[in-house]
């Protein structure tokens, strides 16, 4: 067993991206979408991570992911405000079935 | 802003203020009792459970009907005249064995009705209150201080007495029992 | 550190690690035992009562019997539960909880892990209970203990923002985030110790001292609310909810839940004394220092360290029989209008005086 | 096989397994409840490569604050009634082609990719003052435009939620 590389961290990163696309693409249920996202997001983290680690310089890439967390934080809180008012104007959130312009 | 610094200064002072009080408290000696050890005394007046002076008692049945649950039942036995069963502490003369008395607890109200037409008092309610049982049946309270055999003697005195009343009214008038018969064949 | 010795002792890393983790478990349980017990007693005593007086000596081994009774119970679970959630709810509660253990600095001799960042590590893990709370609530399916579940999710939350702005404090203060170097460095007496000002000399430590009250304050209340203690147990409030998100829940798993209501007291205890009273360090000098037995002090410093524990861990109880329940609005209130606008105020009165 | 190498495979399997699980379950209470067991995983990786702040961020963010409201998001959007709560997956066949095909082009490009590894891969000794120094030096401008973001974004889904 080789030693852990870049590229086992990569890897991993690259299959939670392409859990996180499937579930965006599948899913009909908007927050299960937000989940999807929330995968892709830490699939691009723990890529900055792992590249700062093996670029040597630890600090900026950490700033980055730090970054993309607050965004995170931010994206979610507002979807999610979303979701509940699309829920109290449809009575559901699946994304599929929103359909209207106007109720 | 003012209201603002006020609410804070009340929460906390009214904060310290109830904190005091319940650190008194700690130390206050508590008021619980110990129940199985300690027992708190018990009012002159408290009806609890019923309790019959048998030496007393004169079988004259009246708690019996006077009880609303009817849970004393009372059974006597004439005595002999030859017989003497003392005197009760009044006074009064006995003059009936008691065979049955129970006082069946369960069924009892604490109403205290029997109490009162006691001729002899002795009939009361006594401060004992602890007195739970593993079968109903326990709860149902003998005072009766004659023994079976006893109250088999008795009983038979009393038939035998009853038998020779009957005979000695019988022995002399042999006819007369025969006269009721005869009498409505007579009006026929 | 016991980590280093049982390496020596072992030689093998797993099986020191492995020991090193179990070491808090052998305190929690003991500790739970006698809070549950303290707790009868002191809320006894506080309303003119005796309290459990019949098992042993002034009823001692009423907890024991308490834990008996809990192993025997039937494990219920109510047909309708998912059952999954129901079942995992009570351990992940428990992890949380226990988690937060790893990096509290029992003495200077143990600690189970010295982490950089151990203050916010607590405060990470601990966000794992309300992730077990909410999953015990919503796998129960009963709206009492989904209402408490979401109550209790909401609570700490908010009250996780005025904890740490009085973390940051401290950062500014003394510019580590390390429990056990912050223990340390107060050492020697108790006017070293933070809420007196800390350790720096010169007419910061005085100008600090008010700022250090406000921010003990500020987090021991938040604390009390992120454990879900009284005035703040909304989220299992009887008179409303039955028991809130452990209304389903009975015997071990039920126990495990209380186990981790009461190690979360201690761990917030903990915290308060390791931030604001000198962590393990005695008020005054040590007795090994003294008659020069080296082995002394660490077990005195594990005494000193219970004692805060424990100490903050009556308050918390002296609380509970002091003040009556707050409504969800003025919980709220509490939180956001008063707690959180204090924190950053104090948070920026400490910062300037530190750069002045 | 270090302890690393051990660590790593336990957490790369965490995360993998419960990914999958969040975007194949049909239960969105399952989903939300997996996701907790990737972020974990993730936080696990970001200790493995020496960022234990970010870690610890990851944690408080995401499992105290982003899964919370996802949870609440769950119970508020549904009839409370139920504890199964399903949910349909559409397009499931191409999805999961395309998806496959994208997942093999990148993890292709990531592994035959000649990274610039740097010789010698130092932890940084105290990581937060270093990410401090960085963010207060080179990205203050960034730092307090998310700052504003982060007040806009509170605002916002306050006045969304509430209307």
């Amino acid at each position: 067993m080789q030693e852990i590389g870049i590229a086992h961290f990569l890897i991993v990163s690259s299959l939670l991206f392409s859990f996180g696309l499937y579930g965006v693409v599948t899913r009909k249920n908007a927050i299960m979408v937000l989940m999807g996202l929330e995968l892709i997001l830490n699939a691009a983290n723990i890529n900055f991570i792992t590249f700062a680690k093996f670029n040597g310089n630890v600090g900026f890439g950490q700033v980055a992911a730090l970054f993309v967390i607050v965004l995170a934080a931010a994206e979610s809180a507002i979807a999610l405000a979303i979701v509940l008012n699309i829920y109290k104007n449809f009575n559901q959130v699946n994304v599929d079935e929103i359909d209207k312009l106007r109720d | 802003m003012t209201t603002y610094f006020k609410n804070i200064y009340t929460a906390l002072y009214t904060l310290f203020v109830g904190m005091k009080i319940t650190f008194k408290h700690l130390f206050v000696p508590s008021v619980t009792i110990q129940y199985p050890e300690v027992k708190l005394p018990m009012a002159d007046r408290i009806r609890n459970r019923l309790y019959v002076n048998m030496d007393d008692c004169i079988g004259c049945d009246q708690c019996a009907r006077a009880c609303p649950v009817s849970c004393i039942s009372i059974e006597t036995v004439k005595s002999m005249p030859t017989e003497d069963l003392g005197k009760t502490s009044q006074g009064k003369k006995k003059a009936l064995w008691v065979t049955k008395f129970d006082i069946d607890i369960a069924k009892c109200c604490f109403c205290q009705l029997c109490v009162f037409p006691c001729p002899t008092e002795c009939i009361y309610m006594t401060d004992a209150y602890e007195f739970s049982e593993f079968e109903r049946s326990g709860l149902n309270y003998s005072f009766v201080t004659l023994n079976a055999d006893e109250i088999a003697e008795k009983k038979s005195n009393f038939a035998k007495m009853e038998a020779e009343k009957a005979a000695a009214k019988a022995a002399p008038k042999p006819p007369k029992a025969e006269e009721p018969a005869s009498k409505p064949a007579g009006d026929a | 550190m016991i980590y280093d010795f049982l390496l020596q002792l072992t030689g093998n890393a797993a099986i020191s690690s492995l020991i090193n983790s179990i070491i808090p478990l052998t305190f929690i349980i003991p500790f739970a035992l006698f809070a549950v017990y303290l707790e009868r007693k002191v809320s006894a005593h506080m309303q003119d009562r005796l309290g459990p007086m019949r098992v042993g000596w002034h009823g001692w081994l009423q907890s024991f019997a308490d834990i008996l009774k809990l192993l025997q119970k039937e494990d219920i679970v109510t047909a309708d539960a998912d059952k999954k959630l129901f079942n995992f709810a009570p351990v992940l509660v428990f992890a949380g909880s226990y988690a937060a253990f790893a990096a509290i600095p029992f003495s200077s001799a143990y600690i189970g892990t010295n982490l950089d960042l151990g203050l916010l590590y607590i405060v990470a893990v601990t966000s794992l209970v309300v992730a077990g709370i909410l999953m015990a609530g919503w796998g129960s399916n009963n709206k009492y203990s989904l209402l408490g579940a979401v109550r209790s999710a909401a609570q700490i939350v908010s009250y996780e923002i005025p904890t740490t702005l009085v973390i940051v404090t401290v950062i500014v203060m003394t510019g580590t985030l390390n429990l056990h170097k912050l223990s340390t460095d107060q050492t020697s007496s108790f006017y070293n110790w933070l809420i007196f000002g800390g350790y720096a000399a010169g007419w910061h430590k005085f100008a600090l001292i008010p700022s250090m009250f406000v921010g003990f304050l500020v987090i021991f209340i938040s604390t009390l609310a992120e454990v879900n203690r009284t005035p703040f147990d909304i989220p299992e409030a009887e008179s409303e909810l039955v028991a809130g998100y452990h209304t389903e829940y009975s015997g071990m798993k039920f126990a495990m839940f209380f186990l981790a209501e009461y190690a979360n007291m201690f761990a917030v205890s903990a915290i308060v004394a390791t931030i604001f009273f000198g962590g393990f360090q005695s008020p005054f000098g040590y007795l090994g220092n003294t008659l020069g037995i080296s082995w002394l002090r660490p077990i005195e410093e594990f005494f000193w360290f219970a004692s805060k524990g424990i100490f903050f861990v009556f308050v918390q109880m002296w609380l509970r029989w002091t003040l009556p329940r707050l409504r969800v609005d003025q919980l709220m209130a509490m939180c956001w209008k008063y707690l959180i606008p204090i924190a950053v105020v104090n948070l920026i009165i400490v910062a300037l005086i530190m750069v002045l | 096989m270090t302890y690393y190498t051990v660590s790593f495979y336990l957490f790369a399997a965490i995360i993998l397994l419960s990914a999958y699980f969040v975007v194949t379950t049909k239960n969105v209470i399952y989903a939300a409840f997996n996701l907790l067991l990737t972020f974990f995983g993730v936080a696990g990786f970001y200790a493995l490569l020496g960022a234990d702040f970010i870690a610890i961020v990851q944690l408080i963010v995401y499992v105290g604050g982003i899964l919370i409201l996802l949870l609440f998001g769950v119970m508020l959007t549904n009839k409370i009634t139920d504890t199964e709560i399903k949910t349909g997956a559409f397009q499931v066949l191409p999805a999961s082609i395309i998806v496959g095909m994208f997942s093999g082009v990148l993890i292709a490009s990531m592994t035959n990719n000649r990274w610039i590894v740097s010789a010698n891969t130092p932890v940084a000794a105290d990581t937060l003052r270093t990410i401090g120094n960085i963010l207060m030096n080179q990205y203050i401008l960034i730092f307090e435009v998310l700052g504003v973001l982060l007040l806009i974004a509170l605002i916002g889904a306050a006045s969304i939620a509430r209307k």
